[in-house]
């Protein structure tokens, strides 16, 4: 972010009268502002998109009725929820109850202060980006689990207690599989490690070698696991727990827990992004525009450069919201002792293993071996993707189901 | 195996005992046993070989106003025929022994029986009103029951719109 | 160092008693459990029943023969026609009346329509309580077509109130049996489909397999029936075995569990019988359809008195509901009404085997019980 | 030690087998997960079976409804005979008629028919009974409203009397009915 902030002074003649740390502290400010409005917002539209999806996925509409095309419906929803009364049940315990949804709204926030949007907007691009990111997510377990046990109800307990099992062992495939990706680019600065890849998908983490498009999977299903995403989403089970956590929460403090939900959801997307699919990396993409635009101040072109940068980030962020929005309503639940199963006995050795042998891969394989082994993945994952809209063609064609493509309808 | 051999194989078994086969003009026929001697028929016709009854279909009673009729339809899935029992109780509880350890299925409509009619069934391991609440009064299925007029204060009956 | 001396401290752990319903979203109506659970793990659920209880036994005594044909629609709302059914062929058998044949295909037809609608919702919930949302509402938008189609046969999309006391009420209307030839057309790839999608899912599968393990013997011991008693292995099916209507005279056969996932008698073997049934079900209303079609006009009601009167004598026929076995038990003293009307119903006997099965379970292995039993909650408590 | 709940079945598996089934595992879950997600995709691209009732439907789902559907119950006083098997036919009791010997006109009259929408049970039994077709069933279900006695439908209005049909004799039912029917609409007109 200081470069972009000194670019900015250096054009702007108002700015340089300040004092620099003021411009700074203004600056750092104004983007934390839009962070938080950003937040906001996409987790307004990610609920909304959640269930326009889920509608289509389920032959139905979705939410069509509020503002165009049921934009709003998150709005009206939040509006309406705001307005309930603020209920703490009686015997719980008030402190703990008021204390623990911001708990977790703040673990989600700070999360984002670490994730880039584009080469230069980044509120804080820290050397240990990626430990920090680590350690400020674990703070939501706490606030589960205090929400849990806050509620005085059976019921949230169990979630509570689930979610904190949950997501203290999940975090180790994670945090193996970031280890890889650290180890792979030699950095743990999260602009780092997008700079180590490239903007081609055959420079991209996953294609690198196989161990790495293994690897991809502790990483997703890790982090869907701490999201609290569907196949396990044990805390909140629905079918079996109520509500779990958040069974007693109503009003403010429940669209809170509602806000962390869908923040999350792009924090899913945008690690996966940082670590396996380059970022922002967008090649010759920015110059081509600015060529385009036929733009010649620096700082314009700065900032071109970026919004080009960020469209390239939000598109594979989203495209990966989009999947974990889809598995939601595909899969079942997994039951809690099959939770542990999958992450100590499946995820935790995939891990570990893929952690040796990239080790013993970088030492061993010379980098031209690399690149044709990533030329390879890369024709693999088009021919995967090639057999995923062949299948999908082939269950159109089996159920012999009338088509309709238009997305809003 | 036909409904007169089962019944000429039961009797010669329990000779000793009061067993009253009734031919009905309609519908199904029945054996009519003494409750004393329930427990032994139904033990023996569910482990003898020759009929072997090994699922009891249903388990239900009326009240006839002099007494109460329990009445046990047996079915035999290996041999494919059925039986009909039937246990006089005394009306206003009366008692008739449980066949709960020998039919896993006799537990919940046993306590059925007793919840709606009133008959004990001796020895049964819970028999707890099932169907109406706990501090429920009176057994509805009788053909005597009033209904209160209040059940914990609120009103049984609402006044038509008509 | 004082504290070495003492005692290792036991970690003292209670058991906890957990309510779960009558308003739990999985407990498919109004059910409630009493679970005593040492952490996920249950050491005992007692089922607590009654929420539901309308003492329909006791109306039967007051409204008469004909006037209880709607009620037996309330027992069991998903699968209504079939409690139509056998309550119609109970009075039939003690009344000594006869059915024609149109009627009794008219009959067939509507219950095993009625059969898939069940079913899918039964598969369907089921998904929804293992947390597949998207095939619930797969299955019930095919169960709108079938309800669609018994709308435009009886009027009513739920409680049918179809058949009658020597017949049925309607005949075929027009274009019914084009209409529900493109249903079952469209409706044998959608089975396919949902197995797929949800039968053949590794999670699914691992969720069910080797938990609720009923024996043979203890199936037929707790006396559970239909697709429950056959998903432990036992090949009895009433409408095979007892035959009744024009069963027969039908080509279909007869689903049972053969432990594809894990054990015999699991929740998956349960599951599956019913996704297999629908198929056979297809099949059967296919053949009734033919059979229409070739029947030239005739009665739909058969010679019936005008006023209903059984004489005395009692009388208990199955029939084979949606949920298994359903047993009307009546007792006629020869007067306009029963002395006493008994429904034996699937669901309340399966409800007696819960306790017993769910020691060593965990809490989400209950909801899957319960599922795989697909309980209706008014079937239980009538 | 607490006793440990064992969970419902034990197997004895060799170990490689347990190796085996452990690739095996990952395998089917990876292929019927990606199995699940062709068919969730594909209906992004399917059409959607919602009716978006009441504003957004073709035709008004009134119109829509087949003839034999059960919707409120509706009487023709002009053509009811005043039989009243209607009301002995009804399980719930739902439908009262009233009738007595007038002394002004000298013959039986109806003052009363009224049916409690809101305990009516649509089950049928009444319109079979009936056999003129005085009472019916229309294709009206939207029933909510905030006063439950609005839903008592009064057939004859207070005060009113109406003189019961008589059906001509010798001629069938049906006929009867039809003919009936065509008088009834001939006296709305």
């Amino acid at each position: 972010m200081q470069p972009f902030i000194d670019q900015i002074i250096s054009e702007c003649e108002i700015l340089q009268g300040l004092p620099l740390w003021f411009s700074y502290l203004i600056f750092q400010l104004i983007f934390c502002g839009i962070i938080f409005v950003f937040v906001a917002v996409f987790a307004m539209l990610a609920g909304y998109a959640e269930r326009r999806v889920a509608g289509r996925i389920q032959s139905r509409i979705g939410p069509n009725r509020v503002g165009p095309q049921g934009i709003l419906q998150s709005l009206a929803d939040g509006i309406k929820v705001f307005l309930k009364e603020d209920i703490i049940p009686t015997h719980a315990d008030h402190i703990l109850f008021r204390l623990a949804p911001y708990f977790i709204f703040i673990g989600m926030f700070l999360s984002f202060v670490a994730i880039p949007f584009s080469s230069q907007w980044v509120i804080a691009d820290l050397d240990i980006g990626i430990f920090y990111l680590l350690a400020v997510e674990s703070l939501v377990v706490i606030g589960i689990v205090m929400s849990g046990w806050a509620s005085n109800n059976k019921w949230s307990l169990l979630g509570g207690m689930r979610s904190a099992a949950q997501i203290v062992s999940y975090e180790v495939p994670v945090a193996l599989t970031i280890l890889l990706v650290v180890m792979y680019s030699g950095t743990m600065s999260i602009q780092g490690i997008i700079m180590a890849q490239g903007a081609a998908p055959w420079n991209w983490n996953i294609f690198q070698t196989p161990f790495l498009f293994v690897a991809f999977f502790p990483l997703f299903m890790g982090s869907l696991a701490e999201g609290n995403r569907m196949p396990f989403d044990m805390p909140e089970a629905e079918s079996e727990l109520v509500s779990g956590y958040n069974t007693e929460y109503s009003g403010f403090r429940f669209v809170i827990f509602f806000f962390a939900e869908f923040s999350n959801l792009y924090l899913i997307g945008a690690l996966a992004t940082v670590l396996f699919f380059g970022g922002w990396q967008a090649g010759p993409l920015p110059d081509f525009v600015n060529g385009l635009l036929g733009i010649e101040t620096p700082l314009s072109a700065a900032i071109v450069k970026n919004l080009v940068e960020l469209c390239v980030f939000m598109f594979k962020s989203l495209c990966l919201v989009f999947i974990v929005i889809q598995l939601r309503w595909t899969l079942p639940r997994v039951r809690v002792d099959q939770l542990m199963n999958i992450c100590w006995k499946y995820l935790v050795p995939v891990a570990f293993f893929n952690l040796v042998v990239m080790g013993i891969w970088m030492v061993v394989v010379p980098e031209y071996v690399t690149d044709i082994v990533a030329l390879c993945m890369t024709a693999c994952g088009v021919l995967l993707l090639g057999y995923f809209f062949y299948r999908v063609a082939w269950q159109l064609k089996n159920t012999k189901a009338r088509l309709r493509f238009n997305p809003l309808s | 195996m036909n409904e007169k051999d089962i019944i000429t194989l039961i009797k010669t078994q329990f000779a000793s005992a009061k067993l009253e086969w009734v031919e009905a003009p309609s519908g199904d026929n029945y054996l009519v046993v003494p409750s004393e001697a329930l427990r032994d028929v139904v033990k023996y016709i569910k482990e003898t070989e020759a009929l072997y009854f090994d699922y009891l279909v249903n388990l239900s009673a009326f009240d006839a106003t002099e007494h109460i009729e329990v009445t046990y339809h047996f079915y035999s899935y290996t041999h494919r025929h059925k039986l009909v029992l039937k246990v006089k109780a005394v009306r206003l509880n009366g008692e008739v022994p449980t066949i709960t350890d020998l039919y896993g299925t006799a537990n919940f409509q046993e306590r059925e029986v007793f919840d709606l009619l009133g008959v004990r069934f001796a020895s049964h391991p819970n028999l707890a009103r099932i169907l109406l609440p706990p501090d429920f009064k009176g057994h509805p299925l009788l053909k005597d029951y009033q209904e209160e007029a209040q059940y914990n204060g609120i009103e049984t009956t609402r006044a038509s719109l008509l | 160092m004082t504290e070495s001396n003492q005692p290792e401290k036991v970690f003292k752990t209670e058991e906890m008693v957990l309510n779960m319903g009558p308003q739990h979203p999985s407990t498919h109506g109004v059910l409630r459990f009493e679970l005593t659970t040492d952490g996920e793990v249950m050491t005992k659920a007692v089922p607590d029943i009654g929420y539901l209880h309308r003492g329909i036994e006791k109306l039967a005594e007051t409204v008469g023969y004909v006037g209880f044909m709607p009620y037996t629609d309330r027992i069991d709302y998903v699968s209504a026609m079939t409690a139509n059914q056998g309550y119609a062929m109970a009075v039939e058998k003690l009344a000594g009346i006869e059915v024609t044949r149109r009627a009794e295909l008219l009959r067939c037809t509507a219950s095993e329509l009625n059969r898939i609608s069940s079913h899918l919702v039964g598969v369907g919930s089921f998904g929804l309580d293992m947390g597949a949302s998207t095939p619930f509402v797969h299955a019930l938008r095919e169960r709108e077509t079938i309800n669609d189609l018994l709308e435009s046969l009886c009027g009513a999309r739920l409680t049918y109130n179809y058949v009658r006391i020597g017949g049925v009420s309607h005949d075929l209307p027009t274009g019914f049996i084009d209409k529900a030839m493109v249903f079952l057309n469209h409706f044998e790839p959608i089975v396919g489909e949902l197995n797929r999608l949800l039968s053949d899912n590794k999670i699914f599968i691992e969720r069910l397999a080797n938990i609720g393990v009923i024996s043979k013997e203890d199936a037929i011991n707790y006396g559970l029936v239909g697709p429950n008693l056959r998903g432990s292995g036992v090949k009895f099916d009433v409408r095979r075995d007892e035959p009744y209507s024009v069963y027969p005279e039908l080509d279909f056969n007869i689903p049972v569990g053969l432990g594809k996932a894990g054990t015999l008698g699991d929740c998956f073997d349960r599951y599956y019988v019913r996704v297999e049934e629908m198929r056979e079900s297809a099949k059967i209303v296919r053949q009734c359809l033919l059979k229409l079609k070739d029947l030239p006009e005739g009665d739909i009601m058969g010679k019936v008195p005008r006023k209903i009167k059984p004489p005395k004598g009692e009388v208990l026929v199955k029939v084979e509901s949606s949920r298994g076995e359903m047993a009307y038990w009546i007792v006629s003293d020869g007067s306009d009404n029963p002395l006493r009307l008994h429904c034996r119903t699937g669901s309340f006997t399966s409800m007696g085997i819960i306790e017993k099965l769910s020691r060593g379970m965990m809490i989400a292995d209950l909801v899957a019980l319960i599922g795989s039993f697909d309980i209706v909650a008014p079937e239980v408590d009538r | 030690m607490r006793e440990r709940h064992p969970r419902s079945v034990n197997f004895e598996i060799p170990r490689y087998i347990l190796f085996m089934t452990y690739f095996s595992n990952i395998k089917t879950a990876v292929s019927t997960v990606f199995e699940g997600m062709t068919i969730t995709f594909s209906h992004l691209l399917r059409e959607p079976m919602t009716i978006q009732y009441p504003d957004r439907t073709p035709l008004p789902v009134k119109d829509t409804l087949p003839p034999r559907y059960r919707g409120f119950l509706c009487v023709r006083p002009e053509i009811c005979t005043a039989c009243t098997l209607c009301q002995k036919t009804c399980p719930i009791d739902c439908i009262v008629i009233e009738h007595s010997k007038d002394e002004e006109l000298k013959q039986r009259v109806m003052t009363r028919f009224d049916i409690d929408m809101a305990k009516c049970m649509f089950c049928g039994l009444c319109t079979e009974q009936c056999s003129t077709g005085a009472i019916y069933f229309t294709n009206e279900f939207e029933a909510s409203t905030s006063n439950i006695k609005d839903l008592v439908f009064k057939f004859i209005k207070q005060g009113e009397k109406v003189i019961p049909y008589k059906i001509p004799r010798k001629k069938k039912p049906a006929a009867a009915a039809a003919e009936t029917q065509a008088a009834a609409k001939e006296k709305k007109e």
